[in-house]
């Protein structure tokens, strides 16, 4: 399990390589939050190398969500497969954050 | 050659909850279930049981411990996860993205996504038995 | 080829006690537990679960039903019982020989015979399920 | 399942076909009832062709024993397979009734 970010400009990338649970969610956060605070406006989690989330990962993507956007930015979710989709069409929190194709999608998206 | 293990007590600490989760998943596909069931559905479901056990019912206290236990036939698996609390009134909970603060709050959505996940969710402290349990049953697609 | 029935609602009298009783040895003995277990532990505790559940549980009354899950792996044999009743608390069920009228009482020495069957009985009145359920338990030897 | 009695001056047989259990003591317990009230005194139940039993049934039998040691009886028991029997010592109910290989058995006994 682990999580890299990409950082360019005021872009962040995060690669989730793993699960986002109850158990790495405060990392994931604080990880984020932390770019935030130095200036990532736009950030993208790319989630090609992960297989599902649990209700913390969503609620962790929720609150940041927020804050980002409080701050002027967008979270944006990239590269999700199937199980993940669904998860977020489950809870209905696909209304909440674009979902891309790719990170480079994600990226480029106005 | 022995049956593989079908029962397990860990500490009160959510790193213990991803390895039993790869275990259940792994039985659950050597019971012929569907892989978008092993992928998806059990782990998810059982991570939820897992982290609400650790976390609610056992207040994370590390002398307390979580039991679970898997349940496999022909037709129906059946997850328990027995904490140590009092347990809770799982009628109670209907948090939904129906209330207003869904999109907003952190935390509420382990049960609604255990009962999407699950054909049916249970919660009882059972006389004759230790501990509070969380009942998960899933029917073979 | 469908799989055996593995549960059965039944109305409350105790005249359908038998045919599910052998109905579930059949399973058990297809499961592969003892025949000493399908001939006498399994149809012993069975018939005082359902019992229980008809004459205490639902109290004879005609309009309430009995539900049966038998729930068979390769380590664990589980038989719930499921009741329209307010449940109990087994805990405080300890009549046993020790007691003075043990040799001289009709009643009573269900519960007692249930758990010396079975490896583990549980009463509970789960909150998300419908209703009380006796859960009986056994290894296979 | 069925319960064939034969009755032969103050000694009464009773062969149990089939389980014993909630679902017909009453019955049981009423057929031999009716015999000591009409001077059964020394009673055997037969249970070659019976493979287990239940509370009630054990019940009944406890029940029946003491009505028919009131009347001055005894209440013997005959045939009983391993499992019958393992249930008679759980309830250790085999302190009350004295258990025999055959009916004969039971009947010659003083
Ligand atoms: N094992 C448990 N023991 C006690 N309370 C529990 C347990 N599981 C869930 N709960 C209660 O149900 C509530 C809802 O649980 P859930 O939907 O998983 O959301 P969350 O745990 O994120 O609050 C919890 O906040 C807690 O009050
Ligand atoms: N399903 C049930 N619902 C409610 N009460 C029950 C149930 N099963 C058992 N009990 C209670 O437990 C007591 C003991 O049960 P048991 O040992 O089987 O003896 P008996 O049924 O012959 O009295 C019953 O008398 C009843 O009060």
């Amino acid at each position: 399990m682990s999580f890299t970010l990409t950082r360019d400009d005021d872009r962040l990338v995060v690669d989730v390589d793993g699960q986002l649970i109850v158990s790495n969610r405060q990392e994931f956060k604080q990880l984020v939050l932390d770019e935030v605070e130095h200036g990532a406006r736009l950030v993208v989690i790319d989630f090609a190398k992960s297989a599902y989330i649990d209700s913390s990962g969503l609620g962790a993507l929720v609150s940041l969500g927020k804050r980002i956007r409080d701050a002027g930015g967008a979270l944006r979710l990239a590269a999700l497969n199937d199980d993940l989709r669904t998860l977020f069409e489950l809870t209905r929190l696909d209304a909440l954050f674009p979902l891309y194709a790719t990170r480079d999608d994600a990226l480029a998206a106005r | 050659m022995s049956a593989p293990r079908h029962d397990w007590t860990i500490a009160s600490d959510v790193n213990e909850i991803a390895p039993i989760v790869e275990a259940v998943a792994e039985l659950c596909a050597a019971a012929g279930f569907s892989s978008r069931v092993c992928r998806l559905n059990v782990p998810v479901a059982l991570t939820e049981a897992l982290a609400n056990a650790i976390m609610r019912g056992n207040s994370n206290d590390p002398r307390r411990t979580v039991h679970v236990r898997v349940m496999i036939d022909t037709e129906t698996l059946v997850l328990e996860v027995t904490d140590e609390g009092e347990g809770f009134d799982l009628e109670r909970v209907r948090y939904s993205p129906d209330d207003a603060d869904w999109f907003e709050r952190e935390d509420g959505r382990g049960v609604f996504l255990m009962r999407k996940l699950m054909d049916h969710v249970e919660s009882c402290r059972a006389s004759g038995a230790y501990g509070h349990t969380v009942r998960l049953r899933l029917r073979r697609a």
